[in-house]
């Protein structure tokens, strides 16, 4: 089982030298602690930030200075401020290579669900709906399950959909998933877990072989 | 004209900054506070404000809204503030009709405005809201995107595949008046912004038909270096200085020097 | 008969305080000659710069600080410097209050023709399409007949169209015309030339009483 | 994550700029000169060239494109260069096949070409060429502008009212390559331009699939304020210094000290 930095660790093995990636808010964001040693990639805000840098030292906050998550943040050096239309202009151009986010839901045919619970829950999409439509690679990050214990990996997605058939790969606390024509297909599995509990806690179609390797990084 | 030839511009009427200067009227866009500067912002009118979050939000303008008690209003934000500030504290009135707004989940008193019905929502994808801003501020009528093809947003939209990818045709906004922060102006009304707190101002002021502009520092024309203008005076009518900005954060988040 | 400069300040009467203009090559560019005392109008130049000043003193060129013509010219305070899909976003936007053009041919219904001739002449259209399509009000500044002592003013243009009906007032050197519902409208004469003349000189319909008065400054 | 959080970025591997700034391959993007930076630029390409008139423009781009003797290029650019600098050059060598440009009045040798049939021209209004870069470097597979209905512009593009204007549909561009210049760039590819030498570059820049900056400076990321850049690098693929610009001037005007 992976716990939350074991999901961002193995997610930023997708990392390549000079990505420009996007982190959604909660476990997205941990990838930012694993880029690897050497390897350069920039943070893109859509709030209108390139080369989004760390948390500011305590006391250096600067309120006009903020993610996406509405979190005090710094700037490196080469980091770029624009508007949210130029923003989304280079997400929507396909200049983001990676973005990693959340979800509620993920669908065997790669829709994600990620942003409403009818009559209960209404938050509002953000910029998820952008970032999955025109994101070069999408992953998501996510608990396998939900709290009442059902799969979040599903045939059909119950909840609003956030996008069609966009994710690529979804990793969870008990292994890699991508996509074939039949559904989800088991890449690797989280250290200790055997394919049988993965299979019990899935609801989609899943391809496993059983000799899946363990996930390992470098 | 030929190369050389001395008979265009050189303008007869000596120097220019006696003319071009001069303060007259409609040059002339400063307001002196933010009730002067939303003087005739009637009830039932659609508003943009700037802001991502609680940074950069017109925070003079919403006093001032408040302050006014204009109601039934439509307001294009991208967020709805939290309950005690920002747009919060025109819900807390009841002062909005209606909200268009990519995510309002930090605001506890709008989710239960919404799903008691006393409030209409229309929740779109960030890149569409900034896009249907510049849309409207470039002239263009509508827009073309993906984001959103497949999912309730595109409900009663038209479609149009263009390569093998399929768009949602968006229309521009179009708003009485928008509410924005810069960080400086001049009195033509050009602006400059700082940091994450550009977001959707630039692109609202662009986009209304009055754009009324709060800044931090009002400097004289040449002030600011005409590179780094954001949004050009010819796209702002009004604008003020904002006094004793709280900023507030949302998020405090830091490293500890361990 | 009004000279160049005569036609330019007969259409500086359009300025109003507060305006943001448009001058076109040639005769237009006079126009920044007569704006009145006091009034504070800003230029714009549309390859990408509001504020347009005078030309610079002789030595003080600045081969990066051009207007629409290639001229060196400088700015003033409060200019601001974009980039062409900004300054034509402007312009389609509505928020140039007036722009001044030269023109080969003006129909009766405001027709404009300035861009090219068939098989002769193919300079392009410039920017002079998109001004004619989105300014707010559009004037012509010409001479009345061409080379050949044709009419400019045609029941419809010959040329290939820059714009469709856009045209409010044209300013010749015989007088100022405007349009209604039949053709060109004289509304005032040049100084010493009578209607028959202009008349004579025109080929669109033309509705003039010969009470119009003649062209006078402030 | 909750307010105070400190379990998010709070970065665990030091000092931001030991890791962020360390030279590795591809967010070092800079080349040594012109030549390099076009190595496998091909015969029948189409490429975007940034300038208005000759302000502006990648001088030694051209340079370069003269020397390799690269064939049957489509070339989008507003102007065509005079006859001896500038796109001219290309023309003179009768390297271009195809040019699409808003307006070509400086340079008498494309006019004979046009004429006799040699090139192939597409004038479009200069706002549409602007539009149709934006529109690509905003991933907008099309925009809508009322520039040039009811002209020949118009043939054969589809219409459509919104309100009570008509717009014609207008594609985005699609450039292999984006040569542009800019007054100052950094290694990441963020660029700054300097006074109406901007005009298009910063649009072509936005929208080739490629894109090669020349500048007069590089300099150290940081050194340019994040404010104020006009182009970030993420749109921006190569980037060298251009040495002893020419920067001719085509209308000298000016005023004289009487």
């Amino acid at each position: 089982m992976l716990d939350k930095n074991g999901i961002a660790r193995t997610i930023a093995r997708e990392l390549r030298d000079g990505y420009y990636v996007n982190l959604g808010i909660g476990i997205p964001t941990l990838v930012a602690n694993f880029i690897p040693n050497g390897m350069e990639v920039q943070l893109q805000s859509e709030n209108g930030l390139l080369g989004m840098g760390p948390f500011p030292w305590e006391g250096e906050e600067d309120p006009d200075l903020i993610n996406a998550g509405k979190q005090t943040i710094t700037t490196l050096p080469g980091s770029v401020f624009f508007d949210s239309a130029m923003s989304f202009g280079m997400i929507r151009a396909g200049k983001v290579d990676l973005t990693v986010l959340g979800a509620m839901e993920v669908s065997q045919k790669g829709d994600i669900a990620n942003w409403k619970i009818p009559g209960k829950m209404v938050k509002g999409m953000g910029g998820a709906m952008d970032l999955v439509a025109s994101a070069r690679h999408i992953v998501v990050a996510m608990q396998h399950v939900n709290k009442a214990g059902e799969s979040k990996l599903l045939p059909q997605c119950t909840l609003p959909l956030t996008g069609l058939a966009c994710v690529q790969k979804v990793v969870t606390e008990l292994g890699v998933f991508g996509f074939d024509d039949h559904g989800f297909v088991l890449l690797e599995r989280a250290p200790g877990v055997g394919v049988e509990h993965i299979k019990t806690h899935t609801r989609g179609f899943l391809t496993a072989h059983g000799s899946e390797p363990e996930i390992s990084w470098p | 004209m030929n190369k050389g030839d001395r008979g265009g511009p050189g303008w007869t009427w000596g120097l220019e900054d006696d003319v071009f200067l001069r303060t007259t009227n409609r040059m002339n866009k400063v307001f002196k506070d933010a009730l002067s500067a939303l003087h005739d912002l009637q009830d039932g009118t659609t508003l943009m404000l700037g802001g991502f979050g609680l940074c950069g939000i017109p925070e003079h303008c919403i006093s001032a809204l408040v302050q006014k008690g204009t109601r039934n209003l439509t307001c294009i934000s991208n967020n709805a503030g939290v309950d005690d500030f920002g747009l919060g504290l025109l819900l807390q009135n009841h002062q909005i009709r209606k909200m268009i707004a990519s995510y309002v989940g930090e605001n506890a008193e709008f989710e239960r405005q919404l799903l008691s019905g006393e409030l209409e929502v229309e929740l779109i994808p960030q890149g569409t809201l900034a896009t249907r801003c510049l849309a409207a501020g470039y002239g263009m009528p509508a827009i073309y995107t993906p984001a959103g093809y497949g999912t309730e947003v595109a409900e009663g939209k038209e479609t149009r595949v263009f390569g093998n990818k399929t768009y949602l045709l968006e229309t521009a906004f179009d708003a009485d008046y928008a509410l924005v922060k810069a960080w400086k102006g001049d009195r033509l009304g050009n602006l400059v912004f700082r940091a994450t707190s550009r977001n959707f101002n630039p692109l609202m002021a662009m986009a209304g038909k009055i754009t009324i502009a709060e800044v931090e520092e009002l400097v004289e024309p040449g002030a600011l270096d005409p590179d780094h203008i954001h949004v050009p005076g010819i796209y702002v009518h009004r604008i003020f200085v904002g006094t004793n900005y709280e900023k507030r954060i949302e998020q405090r988040t830091v490293r500890s020097r361990s």
